[in-house]
């Protein structure tokens, strides 16, 4: 069939896939409905599986034991992304129409995230990027609708930075202290060299930031420079393939696995096990701790499994890293519904009613321990003018087998960060034509 | 008068084996001058150098009044050089009649530009080449190939198209490289009728490397005949038959006088 | 200059040269003896080192899933040829890369559809440790990766040059309708030489997968051996060996000792302009075959 | 009017004039826009690969280099009209092609494609690394800014999906006089026979460097267009050796040396994975997870590539040649488009 033939089928297609998709929806009772563009497959699918997996438990769980959100029923659709930019996008073009309209989107991809921001923003409709993200939309005032949760890349970088600190007694010792950074040469992993310039002139460590280009399957000649400069610690600001070759190498060069500082995204056993027993030792941050000793996780395990409807192929990965930051990202996205709900009432929220939501999504200790989740995650508490939230942070090492934690709860130094952050969005504004939204007087006024 | 085509001394090794060693060779404004010799004489190897295809180790090569060392094949179009290829050197992906028309590529001078807004001279020199082509193709009755694409065509044809090729842009020197081969009687002589009609009408000159002697000999003025690449004899049809040097060459037969008595009847004419 | 330094990161980037080598061997044997440059050999790599890790997983003894793997791979190498590369015998070179280029979706597929999309660890049971000599790194990983490498070559060399197996093979490369005409049954050499890369890939992955990790990304180790094959020359066995040192040797030094004056990660780009450099001076690579074209 | 001109003037007339009334936005943002800057790739690729037989794995760093002139010369130069923008991002892009080129022209067939690839590393590796590119954005993944032609804001999908229609077709009709005229038999000359051409009086060199200069700034402008009317983000990694590959297969599936090729390509590349996974999701939705069918889709996309070259190896430009139109698009006698 000619161009015009091949073009008209698709047409044709496409309508009759959207027109069944809204028509089944409309006639359910009330439900609050979250688009998951989710990679199962690809390089990254090891992420992909455990978070997708850990959230979608999280919303059954939700569903069966509590009959959803007072009464309002959590649903999904998935769309694969692969971690590819324009697929994501296709995946948000093709979902953002349905009706119910989207709650929030979870597209765990920096690439993806940034080329949604001017749809979502227009939808108003928000974005999370838990732990990700661009670092500047901390500022709430520039980015109404985008929510880096719990951690920006700034505030990462400054609690790894404090954890050396604290590992050699003090801050203060950081002046006689050699770090290397060795980064994803992408965009994610270029993102925090400025601050760890900031942070090296501010407590006087040496610094060399050394970029691995992607994918990373072979690092001789980077490890050989490390080798060179003899640092005290290297952080590994890493991302699929590249971190259990750089803790392979690691070994190789002979550079202890127990002074290498993974980061939020260098954290999982999918990175650490491939290297054998070359990880052993290795420390990574994290934002939640592993495990299925949390009452949280076990409701899953025995509501969501036992009626066979867990969305993990392989049980042994529930409490992997992955699985447990999907689950927390569940936690967030569900209680910004129960607090949007008890603002605008027990029915299907707009996504505007679930921006005001998250921005008053205040989690103290004592309401994650409600939660069942005490010691899976710190708090949370953002604010109309920090998307971030102020999560704090603690540190795991690797056994061999699985992770340990070895700190407690750090805070990293959120006042050193926040006037960069604000310079950066101001930027992102004057460019974009934004005028910032004034937090001060933000009252309940989302649209209904 | 100077020749049109002028070799002198030229040697061409490829590693060990000495294609030429110090071939002269003239050729006289008008002249159809015939090149023959034995399988590996150098026949080819002396086209290719003078083409620029192959740069000789030794001598100069003189093409009207420019000499040169090395000849750049790029410039022969202008210097009114065409010739032809021992296995067709045609562009499969064009159909016969750009193929023709693509002789005349040396006289273009319309840049991409003025050809995409369809300028005057663009427009008129793609005219020209278009109708001189198809001049060209009525000459050599190949209208019924015209638009087909070049590949799919019979080995015949191809060679009548190449020919076409090399005419359309009047060269003032055409240079044959085995233009019978594996063509039928007919087609042999309807192709020295065409030669026979470019030097007599637009008194082009012919340097014609041939195996099949009866055309050879018939239609040359002179002939060259080159012997693991070195030039044995020179002269008209009739001295080169009875030059018991060439005469050996060709039979190999240890007694002249033997050979002499049974020539093979095509060698004489 | 620390020379001491200097020798390490010499022979470290030899030692990654001899890692390139073992996946660019697989390149050479098939376009050697059918002009296909068959950039399925990443997916091949790849789903070589997945199913063997997978059965290795399931309890089956090392040299039981080796077996088995290579009886896999040698079966898919048939089957390729087969379904993909014979129909396809007389269309351009590029046509049949695109056809590589398709089948390595296939293939990247079909191993994560069976062996699913997890990451495995692979351990050898050979210390990946430094020995104990000072400024010079070497593992005896690093060792056994040469001396299979060395061995790798040595046996194809000698299967190619002395061997009647090896002469049906240059004369499949040389010309195929000649070669039908001698009476080579053509299937069965394409056959034999498809198992045999098979086998290559699975050598390839298990080494690059123990480093790595046994994962998706495996397949990507294919653009670290493209510059051997260019350097080296796409059909010549010992252009690959000498490639791949040339490669890893230069594009190492050139990490460590330029990459920090212009930012850093050239290795990846460095490798090809290396190998550009020595195209410009010989435009087959340094032992492949010249093209010679009869006018 | 040929055959061939009136088929694709009535289907400029339907794309220009009702498809725009389509009420469905994703038709415009995630099919159609890419489509065309996909196909201009293609286009582009289709001259120096199709017609001058320069093979090149490395048109992606090409699409780099305009997306990233065409963001740079925007916010450096104040008031720059858009269009001369995506202009001007072809021009560096042709520029750079001929610097690329250079070493192409001592190298022939794989070794000079892999060659290419040089191209495509250093660009990524120089975009990614070098803060000047990103003006200093240390995220690395770029916001266009808002754009507008003539004061009309280009917003909306379907004023993206008419400005790419509209840049698509002026280059495409540049392309198409290009191609017939004497230059495009130097290309073609060039491709089949290097010697027979340069014994003619083709310049040889010249030519292949301007059919880089010309594919690139074809590849140029696609990048802009990818960047700002699609994707709308600038960010190195979303031209890498994957993006080259698909151009690739475009011409290939689509058909070599053929303009309506590209088109017929980049259909089959951008739309058919859409339907595979509309399908997929619509028969196994509910039965597999998502991963299970897209890797299923892979499969069969890899396999379609293959079938396509042993059914038409001349691509799907052949096919549509020999497929007879429709009586009712071209009445044969009037030679109208009835």
């Amino acid at each position: 069939m000619s161009f015009r033939g091949l073009l008209l089928a698709g047409a044709v297609a496409f309508g009759l896939g959207t027109a069944a998709a809204q028509a089944q929806s409309a006639a359910t009772p009330q439900e609050q409905y979250f688009p998951l563009q989710s990679y199962r497959v690809g390089p990254y699918a090891a992420g992909g599986t455990g978070f997708f997996g850990g959230f979608i438990d999280y919303m059954n769980l939700i569903n069966m034991r509590d009959g959803g959100v007072n009464g309002v029923k959590l649903t999904w659709s998935e769309c694969e992304t692969q971690y590819i930019v324009e697929q994501g996008v296709e995946c948000y073009e093709r979902m953002k129409n349905h009706v119910p309209a989207p709650s929030a989107w979870n597209p765990l991809s920096v690439g993806i995230a940034y080329a949604m921001i001017p749809g979502i923003t227009a939808d108003k409709v928000p974005l999370i990027t838990i732990d990700h993200g661009r670092t500047d939309s901390t500022d709430g005032a520039v980015f109404p609708y985008v929510f880096p949760l719990l951690m920006n890349p700034y505030s990462e970088t400054s609690a790894i930075v404090n954890f050396i600190g604290s590992r050699i007694g003090g801050d203060d010792k950081l002046a006689t202290k050699s770090i290397v950074v060795l980064y994803h040469g992408s965009p994610y992993g270029k993102e925090t060299i400025p601050i760890y310039q900031l942070l090296a002139k501010k407590y006087g460590f040496k610094l060399q930031q050394i970029e691995v280009p992607d994918p990373g399957t072979e690092q001789e000649a980077q490890w050989l420079e490390i080798r060179r400069i003899r640092p005290d610690y290297v952080v590994l600001r890493g991302w699929g393939v590249m971190n259990p070759v750089a803790l392979k190498t690691a070994q190789k060069t002979g550079f202890p696995a127990d002074h290498i500082i993974g980061n939020v995204w260098s954290n999982s056993e999918e990175d650490a096990k491939p290297a054998g027993d070359a990880a052993k030792g290795y420390i990574a941050l994290t934002t939640q701790a592993t495990g299925t000793q949390y009452p949280v996780i076990q409701q899953i395990e025995n509501t969501v499994y036992s009626a066979g409807k867990g969305d993990m192929a392989d049980k042994s990965r529930i409490g992997s890293v992955y699985y447990n930051l999907g689950v927390v990202n569940g936690i967030l996205n569900v209680e910004a519904v129960r607090i949007a709900q008890a603002q605008f009432g027990d029915h299907t929220l707009t996504g505007d009613q679930m921006r005001w939501g998250f921005e008053h999504l205040d989690l103290d200790p004592a309401r994650v321990q409600q939660l069942g989740a005490a010691g899976l995650f710190h708090s949370i508490n953002v604010t109309c003018s920090d998307h971030e939230g102020h999560g704090l942070v603690t540190f795991q090492q690797w056994d061999g087998t699985q992770w340990h934690r070895i700190s407690d709860w750090i805070a990293p130094d959120w006042a050193l960060l926040r006037p960069i952050i604000e310079a950066s969005a101001d930027k992102y504004a004057a460019q974009n034509g934004i005028t910032p939204r004034d937090c001060g007087k933000q009252v309940a006024s989302a649209a209904p | 008068m100077t020749p049109v085509l002028s070799l002198r001394g030229i040697s061409l090794r490829f590693g060990g084996i000495a294609a030429l060693t110090d071939v002269d060779l003239s050729v006289g404004a008008g002249e159809i001058h015939g090149i023959i010799g034995p399988n590996g004489a150098g026949k080819s190897s002396l086209l290719n150098v003078m083409t620029g295809i192959y740069r000789p180790d030794a001598g100069t090569i003189g093409i009207g009044d420019a000499s040169f060392d090395r000849l750049p094949a790029h410039r022969l179009a202008s210097l009114g050089v065409a010739r032809t290829f021992q296995n067709i050197a045609l562009f499969k992906g064009m159909s016969v009649l750009d193929n023709i028309a693509m002789g005349l590529r040396h006289r273009a001078r319309a840049t991409a530009f003025e050809q995409v807004l369809g300028l005057g001279r663009a427009r008129r020199e793609a005219a020209a080449a278009r109708d001189a082509a198809a001049a060209m193709i009525a000459r050599l009755n190949l209208e019924k190939f015209q638009d087909r694409p070049v590949a799919v065509l019979p080995y015949g044809v191809q060679k009548r198209v190449e020919l076409a090729r090399a005419l359309v842009g009047h060269p003032k020197l055409l240079l044959l490289d085995e233009p019978m081969a594996g063509m039928t009687g007919s087609e042999k002589t309807a192709l020295c009728e065409i030669i026979l009609a470019a030097r007599d009408k637009s008194g082009t000159t012919i340097v014609l490397v041939e195996h099949d002697m009866g055309v050879v000999m018939g239609i040359s003025d002179r002939i060259t005949v080159l012997d693991h690449g070195v030039r044995i004899a020179d002269g008209t049809a009739a001295e080169v038959q009875s030059d018991p040097v060439v005469i050996e060459a060709y039979l190999g037969i240890d007694e002249a006088a033997e050979a002499a008595v049974a020539l093979p009847a095509e060698l004489v004419v | 200059m620390d020379w001491g330094f200097f020798a390490g990161v010499a022979i470290a980037g030899l030692l990654t040269g001899v890692m390139y080598s073992l996946v660019a061997i697989g390149f050479v044997l098939i376009y050697k003896t059918s002009g296909v440059l068959n950039f399925a050999q990443g997916a091949m790599v790849l789903f070589a080192a997945l199913t063997f890790v997978s059965l290795d997983e399931m309890g089956v003894p090392f040299w039981v899933s080796f077996a088995i793997t290579l009886a896999g791979m040698v079966l898919l190498g048939i089957l390729i040829e087969k379904l993909v590369l014979r129909p396809l015998v007389n269309q351009p070179p590029i046509t049949l890369f695109m056809a590589t280029l398709g089948l390595s979706y296939v293939i990247e597929g079909a191993a994560q559809l069976f062996w699913g999309t997890q990451v495995h660890e692979l351990d050898l049971g050979i210390e990946d440790v430094p020995l104990p000599l000072n400024a010079i790194l070497i593992s005896q990983f690093d060792l056994f990766c040469a001396g299979v490498a060395g061995a790798l070559v040595l046996a194809l060399t000698l299967l190619f040059r002395y061997t009647r197996t090896g002469l049906a093979f240059r004369a499949a490369a040389e010309d195929q309708y000649a070669a039908l005409n001698t009476g080579l049954k053509l299937p069965r050499i394409w056959a034999t030489v498809w198992g045999v890369a098979g086998f290559v890939s699975l050598v390839a992955g298990l080494l690059w997968g123990a480093r790595t990790g046994v994962q998706f990304s495996l397949s990507l180790v294919v653009l670290k051996s493209l510059p051997v094959l260019v350097l080296g020359g796409f059909d010549s066995i010992l252009g690959a060996i000498v490639g791949g040192l040339i490669i890893g040797l230069t594009e190492t030094l050139a990490e460590v000792y330029i990459g920090p004056m212009v930012g850093g990660g050239i290795d990846q780009w460095i490798a090809y302009v290396i190998a550009l450099v020595f195209l410009l001076v010989r435009p087959t690579g340094l032992f492949g075959q010249r093209s010679v074209e009869r006018v | 009017m040929t055959r061939d001109n009136a088929a694709a003037f009535a289907l400029l007339l339907v794309m220009a004039l009702i498809v725009p009334l389509i009420p469905s936005d994703y038709m415009f943002d995630a099919i159609l826009t890419p489509l065309l800057a996909v196909s201009l790739a293609a286009l582009g690729l289709n001259l120096l690969a199709g017609y001058t037989g320069q093979v090149s794995l490395g048109s992606a760093a090409f699409m780099a280099v305009g997306a990233f002139g065409a963001y740079n010369l925007l916010i450096r130069i104040p008031g720059l009209p858009l269009l001369a923008d995506f202009l001007l991002a072809g021009v560096v892009a042709a520029v750079l092609g001929v610097v690329f080129g250079l070493p192409s022209l001592r190298l022939r067939g794989f070794y000079l494609a892999i060659s290419t690839l040089a191209a495509q590393f250093f660009v990524q590796w120089a975009l990614t690394t070098v803060d000047w590119f990103s003006d200093g954005d240390t995220s690395g993944v770029l916001t266009t800014p808002p754009l507008s032609i003539a004061g009309v804001d280009i917003d909306s999908p379907v004023r993206r999906y008419l400005l790419s229609l509209a840049v698509v077709t002026l280059l495409t009709l540049v392309a198409i006089r290009l191609v017939r005229g004497r230059t495009g038999h130097d290309f073609l000359a060039v491709r089949d026979n290097e010697l027979a051409a340069r014994i003619l009086g083709v310049p040889v060199l010249r030519t292949k460097l301007f059919a880089c200069a010309i594919s690139s700034f074809y590849i140029g402008i696609a990048g802009a267009l990818w960047a700002f009317l699609y994707l709308r983000t600038v960010e190195p990694a979303g031209f890498d050796l994957d993006r080259s590959f698909e151009i690739l297969f475009v011409i290939i599936i689509g058909g070599l040396a053929s303009i309506r090729g590209a088109f017929l390509g980049a259909a089959f590349i951008v739309v058919l994975p859409l339907l595979l996974s509309r399908a997929g999701g619509a028969i196994f939705g509910a039965t597999f997870d998502s991963g299970l069918v897209d890797i299923v889709e892979k499969i069969i996309l890899g396999a379609l590539i293959i079938f396509f070259l042993r059914v038409e190896p001349a691509g799907l430009s052949a096919l549509a040649a020999r497929m007879p139109l429709p009586r009712f698009v071209f009445n044969k006698n009037l030679g109208s488009v009835s």
